[in-house]
């Protein structure tokens, strides 16, 4: 193999033949630069590749003598992979700027080559003055390419720069003539032997090259400099800044930390942790596109440095999370950078013109979910690896700062993109495409994949992932182009057959979850085939969900379970931003469920701690302080199911779904945080559960919930947002029956899973089909639809009998089973609470029915149809489940008892064929249903034959009371017809949750906008900065 | 009020280098790294009379190849940094004298330069000092003859020729086997001649033509900047 | 002798830090920089320095034996070559963005280049 | 002995110039001053043992880079002109 050192022989040779391109030559100039840093790739690729296989790392000596005597520079592994990936992020940049070096001209294209080759020599070298030699080569290379577009601002980003980094270097070099005065060498492994650090002098001479290398990697808050650089600069150079000089230095931090023993780690850890936490809450403020993936960059890199901290705990696995979050971080940041010089908006709301070219929204989502570690990329698998050990560790006040700054970053990314998915758009200028600067993006995207691909493969419970899903979601998106039609066959066909394949695997607990999920997801696609066109974009999402429902299924260990949360969580953050007002409630999903997953990510860990596995049995034995594992594990899994504190997000998101997505969202997807919830009592230890405490709290949330969401339900004129309420109000029943612990209260929990699945999918269907034809969703905009829409109206009022909980149908049971496990259990003051909040459900469903189909038809309503054919059949489908649960409950409760049974042997029903036993009563399912239905069929008809010859009323015919109305909709007998109520129960319906999580936000948004004011912006303040982190360290290290 | 903030930094900063400062007791002795250099085996195996030139040239000799680097770095930054002004000249006189003295000093300056770097491992000074000193014949140039054209290519070809050669040499160094920037590519000729020290004079004298053709390059940027309306 | 160049060296640093942080004129804080950095050469070279070391130029016979324990230290002083060249680089850049910035604003003033922050 | 002596005064000068350099109103004095400590300075190599080090000092520390500040000054004096009448480059008026 050729030996690296002549990559300085073509960086440099390239770079001093280029003095002989004619300057007429632009074209030659940049091939020629181009085509050096290939053959520089080429190098280093091919020592990657052969130390892969097995080679072993070569020293390099330079002038025929040995370390520490000459120079020497290492190609080891990390070396080799690190330079191919400065070396191909480097081709990549350069075919990107490429027509902004050519018209730069030779020198430009000089400089951008001499860069590269300097951070190749950074990475490889190991003497710390020709370390600090190259690393003024890069820094003055940067300050020369700030100014490749020029502008004012990049020449003052430029001036600040040079400025700060003369000062770092100052510094670096006084510690490295200092260390070469106590130690006698220069060469780094002869420096780590000398442990000058034990000395006095030694330690601050340590201090100054350690702190310096900090300050090269732009730590927080002495970074206005690199602030500066990152708005200044072109994208293309953010990008290489971001990407190449950042992981460079990021391994020069990471070879000196060797030399300067194992007591730096804590030190740059906490410097790491201060960096990522402060620059992702500053960046909240931030506006700018640029600077804000600058603070993101700062932000990424602390993160690194937590790592690189942790490098004794993290043990063999360091490379491994280090790599993981670096390659996210250095594919993602590049891409984002490259990104914004396409787009040419600096405001991030501007970016909305993003989506005119929707591949481009596309790629800046890969971009974005790659930061904050979404599967399938690698850091999500390295975050992972890092918190498990972390935890594992004890070391939980880091995870929580981790995990605290993930979350800012979170906000602003994802408040970004959501200004790319939903801004307005109309009046911003559109981008060109530039096919230099696409390809790549491109890559990037494509390596970011790649690379998560391979990083899960490397874990056994990575490897044990289930990939084809997501494979099949990447085909449909592949075929995006295709009409409707076609896509929601294969969608139909596809979920199907894998259903098919896979329910022989489960357990009866997860195939009543699975069936939910699989078999309600088909229905729900078949409405789909309602809509014309090819709805770009939706079934990839979709399928996404879904992907991500079926791992939770079948996850075998934890690695798997939370890859799929979060896969579901995407999948339904994109379906719910679909609808057209649904952006801040998008948003506020996103972020509650960000903050859900990292709670259960913390929840893991602890159960990982102690136990070594992440098979899925591990949180049946929490061993490490299990109150706050459990604890953390369902609140992360009540943000799912939206209970009272966590449920802002949900009245919007699924009252602004589209007609097919709300069932979806409503019916199926908050199941999963049910199967979540589920999954931790049994961990708890069933009957013999150990922490009573946590259920109890989880009753009365339970409660509560179902009050005020029933509640708020009634004051709504929406009549998706009703149905949400009414979501929300339902599950707070599930959860409260859940947390009985006794077999009554799990029947009644599994059995209010299932009833709850139909007939919010029935009603959420239904009522989004009349949405669809009448194009509104204010109730008291609608009336007397019945006349035309009788299968609707139907539907509806089967669905609310099934809801309200009165016999006949099948939600009877339910509130059967829990007023027995209540009664049973002792819990009389919740299920007072739980009575009050049925009769309160009685006031809202009353309106579906008589607002929407009764009463006077509006004039604009005269010509509607019946709700299309492809939602009739799904809704029908569900009604005949519910009919044969209500008719022969027996065949359902019977399965889910002998399910409960498994962890609630006592107390469990009686059965003598269709008649249920409790020591509190009995009930036949079927002869009351038989009975109720028969006489309910003889009133109506009877009523129907009285009524023939009744006199119809017209809406305006107003002669009977004198007055004209005002305002049409005051006719409408629906119109606020709660005030009463409202008077006296208005306290109950202050949003004070929404406040307190408002002032949160404002909090940290004003603390954001007051600390950010350090960078006035002032070259000379950024000095000061830089010597006082100097002065900090230096006391806070080692002491006055 | 800043003057004094800033006072209170520089005092706490000084309680920083302080320790570096009170445990600094002079050296009185070579380090072992030095010891190495200045051994008569290793004298003899470099065979340079100027031990600073050894170890610039061949034992830091990456180092120095970073250090030319960074000044043509400069020069490339500053060329297009600063093209975007116009090359027009201002019409000064110089008297007759001083064009004639600088007719005169011009080649004897040159020649001064090219015999520092030449001679760089027997006696102070080398490719640095000789470049500067090459650049400073320049500059009594622009000052004596402001409206002769300067040929700045040529100067650019300089910096690209002696750079290549540079660049050159050393890989040729590790091509032979005996690593990059070795100076035993060339016979090590006799101690405290001209021809000795194998390829450091070569190194060195290319090290000086190149800076000197990059400190040139630099002023003359700024020079035609200056010259500008 | 070397504990008074060290000295100066140090101070000198001082000074130009000094500058840096309070001066407002842009040339005037490359002056600093300038400083700062010769400050930081005097002290590297006082490193070098043997108490009754002879320069590494080994151009008399007598210096061939023995020679370790009669020169200074050559390798400071290699680096002190290289620190001042870069040197020269930097501050050379420096001044030809504090030209372009001139033109840019028609002001020297640090505080006038502040469209970047927050 | 003599040494020392001469080396403080070459300290305390440098100091002196250093002061000047950072203060006085002329920036062309102060440019001047600067390449004075580069001079002094190189001086001071000399009296280390460092020859080397005192030539480029003295050529490249003080000589061009002098030069190169000259060149400079000289460019933002005419800047200067065509734009507005003051002249801002010796001292920045307090605001």
């Amino acid at each position: 193999m050729i030996s690296p050192i002549h990559i300085l022989t073509i960086g440099l040779g390239g770079a001093f033949a280029l003095g002989f391109v004619p300057k007429k030559a632009k074209d030659a100039a940049a091939v020629l630069m181009l085509a050096a840093i290939a053959l520089m790739g080429v190098l280093t690729g091919s020592w990657l590749i052969g130390l892969i296989n097995g080679e072993s790392a070569q020293q390099i000596f330079t002038a025929g003598f040995k370390p520490p005597f000459s120079i020497n520079l290492l190609m080891g592994l990390n070396e080799s992979v690190l330079t191919t990936a400065v070396n191909f992020i480097g081709l990549l940049g350069g075919i990107y700027l490429y027509r902004n070096l050519k018209e730069a001209g030779n020198h430009a294209v000089m400089v951008f080559l001499i860069f590269i080759m300097g951070l190749n020599v950074v990475i490889m070298t190991r003497d710390i003055f020709n370390l600090f030699v190259f690393l003024e080569i890069v820094s003055i290379a940067t300050a020369g390419l700030v100014i490749l577009t020029e502008s004012g601002k990049s020449i003052q980003a430029g001036f600040k720069y040079m400025l700060a980094t003369g000062i770092i270097s100052g510094v670096l070099l006084l510690g490295i003539i200092f260390a070469y005065y106590y130690s006698g060498t220069l060469n780094i492994d002869g420096l780590t032997a000398a442990n000058i650090g034990a000395l006095k002098g030694g330690s601050v001479a340590l201090l100054l090259i350690m702190v310096s290398i900090i300050l090269e990697l732009k730590s927080f808050p002495a970074n206005g400099w690199g602030l500066d650089i990152y708005e200044g600069s072109n994208a293309g150079i953010g990008a290489m800044l971001s990407a190449a000089t950042a992981t460079a230095m990021y391994f020069v931090l990471s070879k000196l930390l060797e030399m300067a023993g194992s007591e730096w780690n804590y030190w740059v850890a906490l410097i790491g942790a201060v960096s990522f936490v402060g620059s992702n809450v500053l960046a909240l403020k931030q506006r700018i596109a640029k600077r804000l993936l600058g603070y993101s960059s700062i932000g990424q890199i602390g993160l690194l440095m937590i790592i690189l901290g942790f490098k004794d705990v993290l043990g063999d696995n360091t490379p491994y999370v280090a790599f993981g979050i670096l390659f996210s971080h250095y594919f993602a940041k590049a891409g984002l950078f490259w990104l914004a010089g396409i787009v040419k908006q600096n405001d991030i709301a501007n970016w909305a013109v993003i989506r005119k070219k929707p591949y481009f929204l596309f790629l800046m989502g890969t971009f974005i979910f790659a930061l904050i570690g979404f599967p399938p990329f690698p850091s999500f698998f390295a975050k992972w690896e890092l918190v498990m050990e972390l935890v594992n560790t004890g070391n939980l006040p880091w995870v929580v700062a981790i995990l605290f700054g993930s979350m800012m970053e979170a906000v602003y990314l994802f408040r970004w993109f959501g200004y790319a998915i939903k801004g307005e758009n109309e009046n911003i200028e559109d981008f060109k495409i530039e096919w230099n600067k696409i390809l790549p993006v491109g890559i990037v995207a494509i390596a970011l994949y790649v690379t998560g691909y391979f990083t899960s493969q490397h874990t056994d419970a990575g490897a044990a992932i289930n990939w084809i899903p997501l494979f099949f979601v990447a085909a449909i998106f592949i075929l995006d182009f295709l009409p409707v039609f076609i896509k929601n066959t294969i969608a139909i066909i596809g979920m199907a057959f894998y259903f098919y394949t896979i329910y022989p695997d489960l357990d009866n607990l997860r195939l009543v979850f699975e069936a939910i999920f699989m078999i309600g997801g088909i229905l729900t696609l078949i409405a789909g085939y309602a809509y014309k066109g090819t709805r770009p974009g939706f079934y990839p999402v979709a399928l996404l969900m879904y992907a991500g429902l079926t791992t939770i299924i079948e996850a075998q260990n934890t690695l798997q379970f939370f890859f799929g949360w979060e896969l579901m969580t995407a999948g339904s953050y994109f379906l719910i931003i679909r609808g057209k007002r649904s952006m801040p409630h998008g948003l506020s999903y996103m972020l509650f469920s960000v903050g859900g997953a990292y709670a259960l990510l913390m929840g893991l860990g602890m159960a990982f701690a102690g136990q070594g596995s992440y098979d899925m049995s591990i949180i049946n034995s929490i061993s490490y302080i299990p109150y706050w594992a459990y604890g953390l594990l369902i609140v992360g899994f009540l943000t799912k199911t939206a209970a009272l504190g966590l449920h802002i997000w949900l009245p919007g998101a699924h009252g602004e779904a589209e007609s097919d997505v709300s069932p979806m969202v409503s019916a199926i997807l908050l199941k999963a945080g049910v199967f979540g919830i589920v999954l931790t009592l049994i961990g708890m230890g069933g009957e013999n559960n150990a922490y009573p405490w946590l259920p109890y709290a989880l009753g009365w949330l339970g409660a509560i919930t179902a009050f005020s969401g029933n509640l708020m339900a009634v004051f709504q004129e929406d009549a998706k947002r009703l149905l949400a309420y009414s979501s929300i109000g339902q599950l707070g029943y599930i959860v409260l029956g859940f947390a009985m612990m006794s077999h009554l209260g799990w029947l009644g929990g599994f059995s209010y899973v299932v009833n709850h699945f139909l007939y919010k999918a029935v009603l959420f269907l239904t009522i989004g089909a009349v949405v669809l034809r009448v194009k509104t969703h204010n109730m008291y905009e609608m009336g007397g639809l019945i006349k035309r829409m009788p299968l609707a109206f139907t539907a509806v009022m089967i669905g609310i009998i099934a809801l309200s909980g009165v016999p006949p149908l099948s939600g009877f049971a339910g509130k059967w089973l829990f007023y027995n496990a209540i009664l049973e259990k002792g819990w009389y003051l919740q299920g007072a609470i739980m009575f009050f909040s049925g009769g309160i459900a009685f006031m809202y469903l009353w309106r579906l029915i008589h607002t929407i189909f009764l009463g006077q038809l509006k004039d604009n309503h005269r010509n509607v149809k019946e709700i299309s054919i492809w939602f009739l059949i799904p809704i029908y489908t569900l009604l005949a489940g519910i009919m044969v649960y209500s008719v022969k409950p027996q065949w359902v409760l019977q399965p889910l008892g002998d399910i409960v049974a498994q962890w609630f042997p006592d107390g469990q029903l009686t059965w003598d064929g269709g008649t249920a036993f409790t020591k509190y009563g009995h009930w036949a399912g079927t002869a009351v249903a038989v009975t109720i239905i028969a006489a309910f069929l003889v009133v109506t008809a009877l009523l129907m034959i009285s009524t023939r010859k009744a006199h119809k009323v017209k809406q305006f015919d107003i002669t009977y009371s004198g007055e004209r109305p005002e305002r049409p909709e005051t006719t409408h007998v629906a119109y606020n017809v709660f005030e009463g109520l409202y008077q006296a129960m208005w306290v109950a319906t202050i949003p004070l949750v929404e406040k307190w999580w408002n002032k949160v936000s404002d909090f940290l948004h004003d603390t954001a906008g007051i600390v950010r004011r350090i960078y006035s912006g002032n070259g000379q303040s950024y000095v000061i900065h830089i010597v006082l982190f100097i002065i900090v360290t230096y006391f806070v290290i080692i002491g006055g | 009020m800043k003057k004094l903030l800033v006072l209170f930094i520089l005092a706490a900063f000084v309680s920083v280098l302080y320790p570096l400062y009170s445990s600094f007791h002079g050296s009185t002795g070579l380090t072992e790294v030095s010891q190495f250099y200045a051994s008569k085996e290793n004298i003899e195996k470099v065979n340079s009379q100027n031990l600073v030139t050894a170890v610039v040239v061949t034992y830091r000799g990456l180092d120095t190849l970073g250090e030319v680097t960074i000044l043509f770095l400069t020069a490339a930054i500053i060329a297009f940094f600063l093209k975007k002004e116009s090359d027009k000249r201002t019409l000064r006189k110089n008297s007759e004298i001083f064009k004639t003295a600088a007719k005169l000093l011009i080649p004897i300056i040159t020649m001064l330069g090219i015999y520092i770097f030449i001679n760089g491992h027997l006696t102070p000074g080398g490719g640095f000092q000789g470049g500067a000193v090459i650049a400073s014949a320049v500059i009594l140039m622009f000052l004596a003859f402001p409206n002769m054209e300067f040929s700045h290519k040529f100067f650019e070809s300089l910096e690209s020729v002696s750079g290549l050669v540079y660049v050159g040499l050393a890989a040729f160094g590790a091509i032979l086997g005996l690593g990059f920037l070795d100076n035993a590519i060339l016979p090590l000729g006799k101690f405290g001649e001209l021809f000795s020290a194998g390829a450091i004079p070569v190194i060195y004298s290319f090290v000086g033509l190149k800076v000197g053709a990059e400190l040139s390059n630099i002023l003359h940027k700024f020079k035609s900047v200056q010259a500008d309306n | 002798m070397e504990y008074i160049t060290i000295t100066t060296g140090f101070l000198i640093i001082l000074a130009g830090l000094w500058a840096i942080m309070t001066r407002k004129n842009l040339i005037r804080i490359i002056i600093g920089f300038s400083l700062f950095d010769t400050g930081i050469h005097i002290v590297m070279v006082s490193m070098a320095f043997v108490k009754g070391g002879v320069a590494p130029i080994l151009d008399k016979k007598e210096l061939l034996t023995d020679t370790a324990h009669k020169i200074v230290d050559p390798v400071p002083q290699a680096l002190v070559l290289t620190a001042i060249v870069i040197g020269l680089g930097v501050t050379a850049l420096m001044l030809a963005y504090a030209m372009r910035l001139h033109q840019e604003k028609k002001s020297l003033d640090i505080e006038s280049f502040k469209d970047l922050k927050w | 002995m003599e040494f020392k002596i001469i080396t403080t005064l070459l300290g305390i000068l440098m100091l002196a110039m250093s002061f000047i350099a950072i203060y006085h109103k002329k920036m062309i004095v102060a440019v001047i001053a600067t390449g004075a400590v580069g001079l002094f300075a190189s001086i001071m190599y000399l009296f280390l043992a460092a020859p080397d080090v005192a030539m480029t000092e003295a050529a490249i520390g003080s000589g061009l880079s002098t030069i190169i500040f000259f060149y400079v000054l000289n460019r933002i004096r005419q800047n200067d002109k065509e734009g507005r009448e003051s002249d801002e480059i010796d001292e920045i008026p307090n605001k």
